[in-house]
């Protein structure tokens, strides 16, 4: 029988190792694993690249990981919001790497990967600074650029609804970047808010079809990042 | 004495745009002023607005005991979802974006250039962390991209200018330039004046503006001489 | 007011013009619409191209457009199936062109014809005849083939239910190529055996969302091709 | 007088791939013979069937009265759907293939070489319709491609050969094939002998295959001298 569920967050991270790329969905705090990424802190995996949209904010989940220095790079389209300091500062000093992509060029990049393209051409920031060493090429009398598909050993994300197949539900803008980040790793990792019964999620309305997942994990009570940084917790916990 | 130049009000040139955008079109607003434009959609006109986080018929802000962190628009503030709105992932968020499918895109601005290259997501100074967000690819890929700006920085730079001094998020992408003084129109890579607030007259208008501007015959203007 | 709704399918397909690219939905019968290529078939429009994954059973239908001599060049994966007549005969006498295009490649085609992107590689095809005078690129040490995007002046597909913005929601497989046909559309017209209120569609569940729709037609009953082929049927009406 | 060699009933070869694809697995399973694997599956084991018409966790086929038209396989049949499936559209079911997340495809077969090339889709000739369908991008993506065929045509000639004469679905994809006769594998580009039927000697084998066959120490046969 096909059980993807894992009775832990611990044991959904265990295999993470030093060096890693990790997808991290997640749109600001909507859709941020953020109970997966501190059991990835407590794991202590260092050197990981990171493909996730920010940074994080404050001192929990993404931010925390990076401020605990267990990451070595960052591929990302917008590395700062209002609550960023622990990336900014890093970044200044020059002891993170940033690899800065425009958003949907992030998302088609990421969609390749999974979908078994390995390149695409792409408009977005022809004529800027991100378009340096890039190859380019005319199609139709217009220039486009080469973009690369981007993999992840892992994949860390959040979802409203999973069942044992790993079949998925997200909720509302925290679907993001999930559906497509399961699809570009080798081991997708899930935390959902419910594990449900094979059958019960539509399967007209599944987002994710289980095949792009490879452990669910039942976090019923997800921490709010936003709440966490108004009160300006700290992970490990201060 | 020289009577101080004031223009329009920002949230009257945000009318202007949603007055200026066509019932029925799929719009997206940039973070900051843009988001001025929802405010004033005239009564009987439908824009559908899409935030590239994941939802096309984004509604305004919810009642404060209502806001759900998992429903945000593209600046992470908590949005509402219209009857008929849809949630989708990041690829086919962008393939409206990337595909055309977007009408118009009402961006604000650092410096816009008489021929239409944007430069609104780094100042390009050194130590500062570069984040681009979905701007490049909202200008390359947007039909109508329409920028509502200040005339002038803060200390009364040009914002309107030759050439962008600032890293650009596209070469000749801007359609239009709304600005508290004028509306600009870029075509075959010259700026055209389309209109001037009522206290804005062409001796002033270039005097605040580094680009070239071309008045044609049919402007309009409240300039009244007093 | 947004109202995509139009009264009848002779009102929906009314522009579409000689010479046109037409994408049409499903897989066989499941999501072929059937009521729009008949209406299409009483306009008489000429010389199309049509991308579909196969050529129509039988006489009505696609079949019947193609055997109405109204077509130029097919676009497809499989241009003949169990009851497939119409196509065949008309190949060997050379009076229809055909682009044979593997399933994936098509789809993946549409969909970048969709999304902007103008070209894609892939491995499907790669030492095969299908791979001949197409560009040749390697990847990793694996060689892969540049791939076109496909675009439609106009795309006819058959959805379940539909809302006045043109959210769409499928039936089971025959949800198949019109989702992707719907984005790579300049005009997408879809028959919807239901047309529903906005907001009674869930919008977590959509699967086109409206801005890839420009006209929505209810047929209430829509024939169903495999009964037509075996009652004989033939299209205009015998 | 020589015994008429029968070999394995085509039953008990899709049984043998049945058994041998690892619980959990993913699997495609072509039009035709290989449908005969999915009535296979030992107890206990659970496999998840894909049919690239855009169903995960297809099922048998329905009574006759509760079958829909709109449900339905790759060769047109009409299928059930486990608890637990899903439904997408053809590129997201493309993404599955050429993706590489399906575990395993099975796959009828006009010629297999030596080196793992495939020719299932068309017998090149000149008049005949051309028809690809999903094979291409099946052998180009699923991770293990699996063959089960008859060991020789209806008239008699070799199917498993040294080179194919026709058209190519693939160039060295083929993983393992399952004959009437045999279980072979291709490793480095050589064909190995993996088990013979009870009735099939090496001798045999050879007499029926046109391409070069290796026989590793440890191959299992059941064939008895008489």
């Amino acid at each position: 029988m096909i059980n993807k569920i894992v009775s832990s967050v611990q044991e959904a991270v265990a295999d993470i190792f030093d060096g890693a790329t990790v997808l991290i969905s997640g749109f600001g705090e909507a859709g941020s694993p953020i109970e997966l990424i501190h059991a990835l802190i407590d794991k202590g995996t260092k050197n990981l690249t990171i493909v996730s949209n920010n940074t994080g904010s404050g001192h929990v989940g993404l931010a925390a990981l990076i401020e605990n220095k267990q990451v070595k790079k960052v591929i990302c389209s917008f590395p700062k919001t209002a609550n960023s300091v622990v990336f900014p500062e890093l970044y200044k000093k020059g002891e993170i790497e940033l690899e800065l992509v425009p958003q949907g060029t992030l998302a088609e990049r990421i969609r390749c990967g999974g979908a078994g393209v390995p390149v695409f051409y792409t408009r977005t920031s022809v004529d800027t600074v991100l378009a340096e060493g890039k190859e380019k090429r005319v199609f139709n009398g217009k220039e486009y650029l080469l973009e690369y598909a981007v993999k992840g050993d892992f994949a860390l994300v959040k979802c409203l609804k999973a069942d044992r197949y790993g079949n998925l539900v997200y909720n509302k803008t925290a679907r993001n970047f999930g559906p497509i980040m399961c699809t570009a790793a080798k081991v997708t990792i899930v935390q959902a808010k419910e594990i449900v019964d094979p059958g019960q999620i539509d399967p007209e309305a599944v987002v994710t079809p289980g095949i792009f997942v490879q452990r669910v994990v039942e976090v019923k009570n997800p921490m709010e990042e936003s709440v966490l940084v108004a009160e300006n917790r700290r992970y490990p916990w201060n | 004495m020289e009577l101080k130049i004031k223009g329009w009000d920002i949230n009257f040139v945000a009318q202007k745009i949603a007055n200026d955008i066509p019932d029925g079109s799929y719009v997206n607003l940039g973070i900051g002023i843009p988001e001025l434009v929802a405010n004033h959609i005239p009564k009987g006109k439908e824009l559908i607005f899409h935030t590239e986080n994941g939802l096309l018929g984004m509604g305004p802000a919810p009642e404060p005991h209502l806001a759900d962190p998992e429903l945000i628009n593209a600046g992470k503030k908590c949005v509402t979802a219209i009857p008929g709105a849809s949630y989708f992932h990041h690829a086919d968020s962008f393939t409206m974006i990337r595909g055309g499918h977007i009408d118009y895109c009402v961006l604000g601005a650092f410096q816009v250039s008489q021929e239409g290259d944007l430069a609104n997501w780094s100042t390009g100074e050194p130590d500062a962390v570069p984040a681009v967000g979905g701007a490049m690819d909202l200008v390359a890929g947007v039909k109508n991209i329409l920028v509502i700006t200040q005339h002038t920085t803060k200390t009364g730079e040009p914002k309107i200018v030759k050439r962008c001094s600032y890293p650009l998020t596209g070469k000749a992408v801007v359609n239009k330039i709304y600005t508290n003084y004028a509306v600009l129109e870029v075509r075959d890579k010259k700026l055209f004046v389309l209109e001037m607030a009522p206290d804005v007259n062409s001796d002033f208008l270039k005097s605040v503006t580094d680009a070239e501007l071309n008045f044609p015959k049919s402007y309009i203007s409240f300039y009244v001489p007093i």
